[in-house]
């Protein structure tokens, strides 16, 4: 954390104390650790609620402009209010595709009428967000979009399936990336960007049963489905890059997002904490010297993971490699929560064999869902053998494979 | 030959007769029929958790009567021929209470009376399922009778047990018609036969297991009442045996399920395309998997060394010294062999692996199931330090 | 801000001035002009493993001041300020006795009396050579002070101190002008200022290291007679500290190193053709090769935080709390990468590899020499265990 | 090891109780471990003086007919004196590449001339042979070897060099892999393989400094050099065959090699022994609970090393993958010791960054060179990185990179 000036050690303070005052209570079910886990209308309505009431507080959107629902001020601000909620650990603010990649890619591109339209139910979490980019078979290489969006006088007819549609049942709108030009010479530029409305014939949702038993995704079925032509964003065959300019608000509300929490982050203090209770032969795990020795290096990794945070920050330590801390934060944190998860579940004994929804699992099956849910982390986006590849070849300059 | 410890040298029986090669044939084309992935997939919502006709079918080839002597009603093949067999079961997750029925035969007939032995065996062997209760608390350890689940009404020898308390995760407790259950008796450990009809109405409440092709319970067995004869006399080095034995025969079926999953593996990398090329052409796959085999490799070779020594000890006599060893080495290392193998099924089945209708969840479910069944990998190992290194 | 533990919050700090950017920029230049590979390989067969002329550069350029205060004749950029010098040193596995003689400035800042420090730190600043004699047996850890190696004469206080004992693996010995050794006085730890002149003929015997850029000796005190004004007053604290930073220093070196060696691996991943393909991009030399910069990475973050720790307290004051935490997570983190890398290295690099000319050579040395110095990666855990976990 | 019957019994008492009378006093310098670590005349003097007394004493070559050395008895035997060997850990018989290469493929393929001319000298040890396949800037790829090998009248002419000539610099014959046709269409079938003399003119070696600063290979170079025509072994062009011959008596005595040990082999009893010795605050490592947790997983891949070699000869157990262990044998073997040598380095503290040469070492260094020298047969006959990939492919039937 940066030092706070005196109005911001004010706010910090305000903010923790409205979050802990109005922070819901247990709401009977495992509370999700990210928006990819809404898999029933109970814990979207609960979401809903909470992430409309942050807004309400003024704790949401606090640096996009007044007219559209937030608050203008700056986005420090937003970083302390952030920082607060990760601390306390209060639900995350579900609408993650509306809050971190449209909505500033609207403010950014997009026309007065398009930031009417579509910001303040962004914030308010009456219009929930898609994003329509991945389709079946193709796994992460965009470049292979096979969805078609044909222009039809006023419309865009598009044919064709999107999925690991994030809450693709409830939405009202998606970011999708389908092909306008099959014939381009250059593959990604035949991609146009559309923020196109969900609730038109011809669109249909089919939810994915995931690893977990739970739902959180969708296959999002096109067919002839017409949206107006005024839904793209850019100009057709600018879809790629558009794509890519929403990756950088993925870091967050400094680069422009709406703030809020989106993760709700395991760390190492709840396994300390779990070993502390779990007994082997009549002592706490916590005093096992094994067990120990591994917690240690979990440690100190996960305090580099921490630091890598705070080093980029300083150029004349990352002189080297400039780009490694950030093209390699996704598979560093992501195989990092793999491993300490995995280590986790080993540790619990034979009620490590329970799951989600047996009286006597530890924490719920908090630790079981949390390790299978983490796959989602480790491939998608990229799984984490191309992040790999990644790294080597833009960090380094190895030669492709 | 004895264990490789300070003195310098190492037990490396290994031996596989033809009798025991045929059975694991059979074993392994009987499984691949029966328990097809369709099959196992109709399974996991079940109640049961098996088809009670393959169960049927398997106890007509005698797979009950393996380990169990002669004169019981056996086929005296001695236990280590489970070890194919229920390989050969992990190979193809395939369900029924076979493991723990084993374990309960094998309880009786290392801990019970003549009278016991003579009652229950034969009955194993043609069907009745047993199954072992004997967690009151998460750790596999030491603690397992430290905490009562009995009491003797009276100190008087003759007189009526009264049980109070709950078992944990007994394995296929709705299934089963008998239990038998490790008791504090007294002040001392001790097994008692407990017959299914004799639990009161609800005392069995299903657990949610992370692997839906098994299935516990947890069974509360107070108020059942069992005179004396209902102990097993040599209960506390029966217990000890069944939980080296349990160990043994985790690891065999993780082995199976192993193979299973490099199956799983291979398949996808040698089918699926990704930017152009086979996705097994990548060694970042490639490798891992082979990293996959070879610890595979490494389980079976230890579970057949343990079946081994296992076949050339007492029929009945205790486990000890090498054949302890073999137990816990092959338990540590089947199940993290599973693990690292589970974990990367999924993992490299990319999106697909994600979802609950690819084979890769069937897997790494196993593979947190196992490691906790009859101890987990560092808690063999620490008892292996102690028994090689002090 | 207090460091993670159950109570869960993290201590994260991490500064690097403008001051220290300049530093490293210029220490980075130097390095790399004054020890080219040519350079090192040059000197590994030398007496003292280093050249003299570079010393006295680096004894002008004001690094042997950097870290002591000013009214001492140093500069007061304080220790941490030492971190990007020694990792650029570590970089181009630059010799001298630079860790060693900082280590001696600050066991005498911290731990000597005000006449002592008036004495002998002006003279380090100006190049004196000070080093650190601390092993009695093969363990950094804990019973340092328990052997012997001094005997007080008789038990008044302002009689001479007499030593007897040897001490192992003392760096650079050959060129110290002076040395604080670690003695057992009267049955308490201290330390004390011996000078190289007091030193018997044939005192010093140098070791074999597997590291051949550095230079260490078994030097025997035996006879070296002291006045007690010799005794550093705060011995206690400073041994403690000096540890401490000990460790720090040297994961700087090796974060530096683990840099180098790097470097190393990839320009031959990306020259090297096998098979028709630069080997670069083969995944299985690829992908580790990218676990080492992500573990470099983690290093680098580690030793800078340290480093930022150690400047935010008081100039003398005792490391204590989050900074021990910084300093021992540092070191383990540092070391466990450098062996990693240069393990690779050496493998990536085929035949090559295997042989003397082959640079990785230099590398995997420096790793396995770097993990034992001022403790060993478990040793650094077990402590953290107790200060993080109990 | 399998039972024996009573002869073997007494054969074998007989044998541990020759060894136990006569196993050579310490010669003051660290044994080598392998063959190719036979850096000084002195080593080589010492390991000829040896095998010369093992065969003397008819513990060598047991299996070979008696006209050219041997005992003319069955394998069994030799079996059993290279098991009372190894477990005795008496010095190796370091002649192997003609023990165990060139021998049995004389004794195989050769003339009576041949066989009269070489095996005798391969046994006593008067005769040292090499190996000539490996060559600069070609690794592993046997496929494209540049000696050349020309036909002129009586001779070849030979040109070119080899790598990795282990004791090149002491032997009196190589077994040379040379191309004889440069036209060939598949190119291996352009190579010839001859038992080629090193003592003529056009040949000279030049000793390669290993990372452990020892020596034991050497480079060989062939400028013009002048062989008789009747070295090449079968026809021109069946180079590879033969090559690929040799390749199967690898497996020792059983196989037809003259049997010795020629690898004194480090197993985990040796870093137990040393983990008892050394202490950590007082008390042996070999009672710390971190340690132990370590040497333990060492202790179980051992156990299953060991294993494997008895499971090889079960057929059903290795019905799925019938030539997994026999393939994956060196990455697994080499592997375990590299990991469990570097291991061993860890636990040494300060002791372990001395070297080879100070007194002060544990064990004279013996790790510190196991570790380094184990490079060696992680890198040498095909890389670990390589051995992956056959395993991959050949076993698993996965596809080519």
């Amino acid at each position: 954390m940066s030092q706070d000036n005196a109005s911001q050690a004010e706010f910090r303070s305000q903010v923790a104390a409205w979050m802990q005052d109005n922070r819901p209570a247990d709401p009977g079910f495992l509370l999700p650790q990210t928006f990819m886990e809404v898999g029933s209308e109970q814990v979207l309505d609960f979401l809903r609620e909470w992430q409309h009431k942050v807004w309400s507080a003024g704790y949401l959107g606090m640096a996009w402009p007044k007219e559209y629902g937030g608050q203008g001020m700056s986005r420090d601000f937003q970083r302390i209010a952030d920082e607060e909620m990760k601390r306390l650990q209060v639900p995350i603010c579900f609408n993650v595709i509306g809050l971190g990649w449209a909505g500033p890619l609207i403010l950014d591109n997009g026309s007065d009428y398009e930031k009417e339209k579509y910001l303040k139910g962004i914030l308010n979490a009456e219009d929930i967000w898609c994003q329509g980019f991945s389709e079946p078979n193709h796994g992460s290489d965009l470049g292979s979009i096979q969805t078609r969006a044909e222009r039809d006088g006023d419309d865009y007819l598009i044919n064709g399936s999107k999925i690991w549609t994030t809450m693709g049942n409830y939405a009202k709108y998606m970011i999708l990336l389908a092909r306008t030009d099959p014939q381009a010479e250059r593959r990604y530029n035949g991609l146009s960007f559309f923020l196109a409305p969900m609730q038109v014939d011809g669109i249909s949702t089919q939810p994915i049963q995931k690893i977990t038993g739970e739902y959180g995704f969708t296959e999002t079925f096109f067919t002839d489905a017409r949206i107006p032509a005024n839904c793209i964003m850019g100009e057709e065959g600018q879809g790629w890059r558009i794509a890519m300019q929403t990756l950088q608000y993925e870091r967050g509300a400094e680069a422009g997002a709406a703030g809020g929490i989106s993760i709700l982050s395991i760390v190492m203090d709840d396994l300390l904490r779990m070993a502390a209770e779990i007994e082997r032969e009549g002592e706490p795990l916590l005093k096992d010297p094994v067990t120990r020795d591994n917690l240690i290096k979990f440690m100190i990794e996960e305090k580099a993971l921490q630091l890598a945070e705070k080093r980029i920050e300083i150029p004349a330590l990352c002189r080297d490699y400039p780009n490694s801390i950030a093209l390699s934060g996704k598979l560093r944190s992501t195989e990092f929560f793999r491993r300490m998860r995995q280590y986790a579940l080993s540790l619990q004994g034979a009620q490590g064999s329970l799951y989600v929804g047996d009286p006597d699992t530890i924490g719920g099956g908090f630790w079981q869902r949390a390790y299978l849910n983490n796959f989602s982390t480790t491939i998608g986006g990229g799984t984490s053998q191309v992040q790999a590849n990644i790294v080597g070849e833009h960090v380094l300059g190895l030669p492709k494979d | 030959m004895t264990t490789s410890t300070l003195n310098g040298t190492t037990n490396i029986a290994l031996s596989f007769s033809d009798e025991q090669a045929m059975l694991l044939d059979s074993a392994k084309s009987f499984c691949s029929h029966k328990s097809d992935i369709n099959a196992v997939r109709s399974l996991l919502k079940s109640d049961s958790g098996h088809n009670p006709d393959v169960w049927q079918e398997m106890v007509a080839l005698g797979w009950t009567g393996i380990a169990i002597p002669e004169q019981y009603g056996g086929f005296a093949m001695g236990l280590g021929s489970m070890v194919p067999v229920i390989e050969s079961m992990g190979r193809h997750l395939l369900g029924t209470a076979l493991i723990t029925s084993t374990l309960a035969a094998q309880a009786i007939l290392r801990g019970g009376s003549e009278a016991q032995r003579e009652k229950w065996l034969p009955k194993i062997v043609a069907g009745t399922v047993g199954s072992m209760a004997l967690l009151d608390n998460e750790d596999w350890g030491s603690k397992l009778c430290g905490v009562s689940t009995a009491n003797s009404s009276s100190s008087d020898s003759s007189s009526k047990i009264v049980l109070s308390g709950k078992k944990l995760l007994v394995a296929d407790a709705t299934v089963a018609d008998f239990f038998i259950v490790s008791i504090n008796h007294s002040g001392n450990p001790a097994l008692a036969i407990v017959e299914a009809s004799q639990l009161t109405a609800n005392a069995i409440s299903a657990n949610t297991l992370i692997d839906e092709t098994k299935r516990a319970a947890t069974v509360d067995f107070s108020g059942v009442t069992l005179s004396p004869d209902a102990l097993l006399p040599q209960s506390e080095q029966a217990l000890k045996d069944i939980r080296l034995i349990g160990a043994l025969l985790i690891a065999a079926e993780a082995t199976g399920t192993s193979a299973a999953t490099l199956d799983c593996i291979v398949s996808y990398l040698t089918s699926r395309i990704q930017f152009g090329r086979l996705i097994g052409s990548y060694q970042s796959l490639k490798h891992p998997t082979v990293d996959i085999l070879l610890q595979m490799d490494s389980s079976r070779s230890l579970i057949y060394h343990a079946a081994t020594l296992l076949d050339k000890g007492p029929e009945i006599g205790p486990l000890e010294g090498d054949t302890e060893v073999a137990c816990r080495m092959a338990k540590a290392q089947a199940t993290e062999t599973l693990l690292f193998a589970g974990d990367r099924a999924v993992q490299f089945h990319g999106g697909m692996g994600f979802t609950y209708d690819c084979d890769a969840m069937l897997y790494i479910r196993r593979a947190q199931w196992a490691q906790h069944q009859y101890g987990d990998a560092q808690h063999h190992r620490l008892h292996l330090a102690r028994l090689l290194l002090d």
